[in-house]
């Protein structure tokens, strides 16, 4: 039992810590917020695993569902700017 | 049973008598006030203090917010569903493992389209839904009246199964399909 | 009560199996829209599974109704996400170039 | 019995964790999205079982939220679509 739980908690750690230098080290804005969301998604894991489901709430709702909604948008907004408004070949292609 | 028939937009209130309305109100108060005891557990009477303001303005939003209502639904219809839809749902989620978990894969991936007959707006979205949950096929586009769909293996002919699927949908949602005759007044 | 166990025990069983198989497919499958279909059926599927097996477990009929509140919402945000993603993809928007 | 639960628990961590690769290796925003839903539903399934081996109830609840907010990252990622069509 103990020994199981242990697993899942060194798997759990392992997968948080990567999932965060990929999100840290992913060049396209787009992919790191997905990253990101998933990322979120694990922490409250954690944060539950911890017994901490108040904490677990919060994340999830505002670290994984807000912040990644918003950044989401952020995100598509920055790709177009870089692209330039209006422009004929970004505009078309960027739905 | 209150709206014209080929109502898909969302300004039909008006022809609604007070008794239905003063109806629709107490049983969605019944409903949201479940949904809160579900929530909260019933061994706590003080959450009451939140919840009774909390329902309050859960039935006000969705009496502002509703679209207009169809014919209502049929519950006969919808108990007859349900155990189709189930059996239909555990077949699709047997269906892709059996696809999938074989040493080679077994699909055959292709669109194709399908006319939709249904006709109010709640009556598409539902179907559009459980044509995604259902074995094999996947809604992937809704363009006017055609539905565009994805099937996991375009070698079986998914347009039976969709027209069964229609039916039932159209049952639970009280709507007459074209070919079963003129729509009730 | 032994028996009831173990049904749970098959159940969860069962609902695992259909995780994997999602997961599975989600790897193995040639195209974005095939695997959308491995993610909304073996996953709802599995999601039932394991809520049934939970409740068989635990019967108790607040427990039983917040579990079908869970299901009813992961299967209503599975399709209709899984319709929203398979749109982009059809339409061909641009950004889906890697 | 419960103790066992720690099992399907870590079992569910592991598919959750093959899912994310598709999350790194792509190739499309698509896929991407779609693997971050999974670990949605995989995160559910995982609550529901740590509740009772953990004897934290609450986390149910934990799960309710996982479910409100798995329509949220999807349409996020659709709605914009619609801005850019009407420009």
């Amino acid at each position: 039992m103990t020994n199981l739980l242990l697993a899942f908690d060194l798997l759990l750690s392992l997968t948080l810590v990567g999932l965060a230098a990929a999100a840290l080290t992913s060049r396209e804005p787009r992919r790191a917020v997905i990253l990101f969301i998933a990322f979120g998604l694990l922490l409250a894991l954690v944060w539950a695993r911890l017994r901490a489901p108040d904490v677990a709430l919060a994340e999830a709702a505002i670290g994984a569902g807000l912040a990644g909604a918003l950044m989401l948008a952020a995100a598509r907004r920055a790709a177009r700017g870089a692209r330039g408004p209006g422009g004929s070949e970004s505009s078309a292609g960027q739905d | 049973m209150s709206s014209p028939p080929s109502s898909v937009d969302r300004d039909g209130t008006q022809g609604r008598s007070p008794v239905l309305a003063a109806l629709s109100v107490s049983v969605l108060t019944v409903l949201f006030a479940g949904l809160w005891l579900t929530l909260v557990g019933p061994t706590d009477p003080g959450s009451w203090i939140i919840g009774v303001p909390a329902v309050i303005a859960a039935v006000w939003a969705r009496q502002r917010l509703a679209p207009a209502p169809g014919r209502g639904l049929s519950l006969l219809g919808a108990l007859r569903f349900l155990p189709v839809f189930l059996i239909e749902s555990f077949k699709g989620g047997i269906d892709v493992a059996r696809r999938v978990l074989g040493t080679r894969l077994r699909v055959e991936p292709g669109l194709l389209t399908y006319r939709l007959s249904l006709d109010s707006r709640a009556a598409r979205v539902f179907f559009v839904d459980l044509v995604s949950l259902l074995p094999g096929t996947l809604s992937a586009d809704l363009q006017g009246d055609t539905l565009v769909v994805h099937a996991l293996d375009c070698r079986v002919d998914a347009a039976p199964e969709l027209l069964r699927l229609e039916r039932h949908v159209a049952r639970v949602f009280r709507e007459r399909l074209p070919e079963q005759g003129a729509p009730t007044p | 009560m032994v028996a009831l166990h173990w049904l749970a025990a098959a159940l969860i069983l069962a609902g695992l199996l259909f995780f994997v198989a999602g997961t599975v497919g989600l790897l193995r499958l040639p195209d974005a829209l095939s695997r959308l279909h491995a993610l909304t059926k073996a996953d709802n599927l599995g999601l039932f599974l394991v809520a049934l097996g939970l409740l068989v477990a635990n019967p108790e009929p607040f427990f039983a109704l917040k579990l079908l509140l869970i299901w009813l919402l992961v299967m209503a945000a599975a399709a209709t996400g899984a319709h929203l993603i398979a749109k982009r993809a059809v339409r061909g928007d641009g950004e889906d170039a890697p | 019995m419960s103790e066992l639960l720690a099992i399907p628990a870590l079992i569910l961590l592991l598919t959750l964790g093959a899912g994310l690769v598709r999350v790194v290796i792509g190739p499309t925003p698509t896929d991407r999205l779609m693997a971050a839903q999974l670990t949605g539903t995989t995160g559910i399934a995982t609550l529901l079982v740590l509740a009772p081996v953990l004897r934290a109830p609450a986390l149910v609840d934990v799960a309710l939220v996982f479910a409100l907010l798995a329509a949220v990252a999807a349409a996020a990622f659709t709605r914009q679509r619609r801005s850019a069509e009407e420009p």
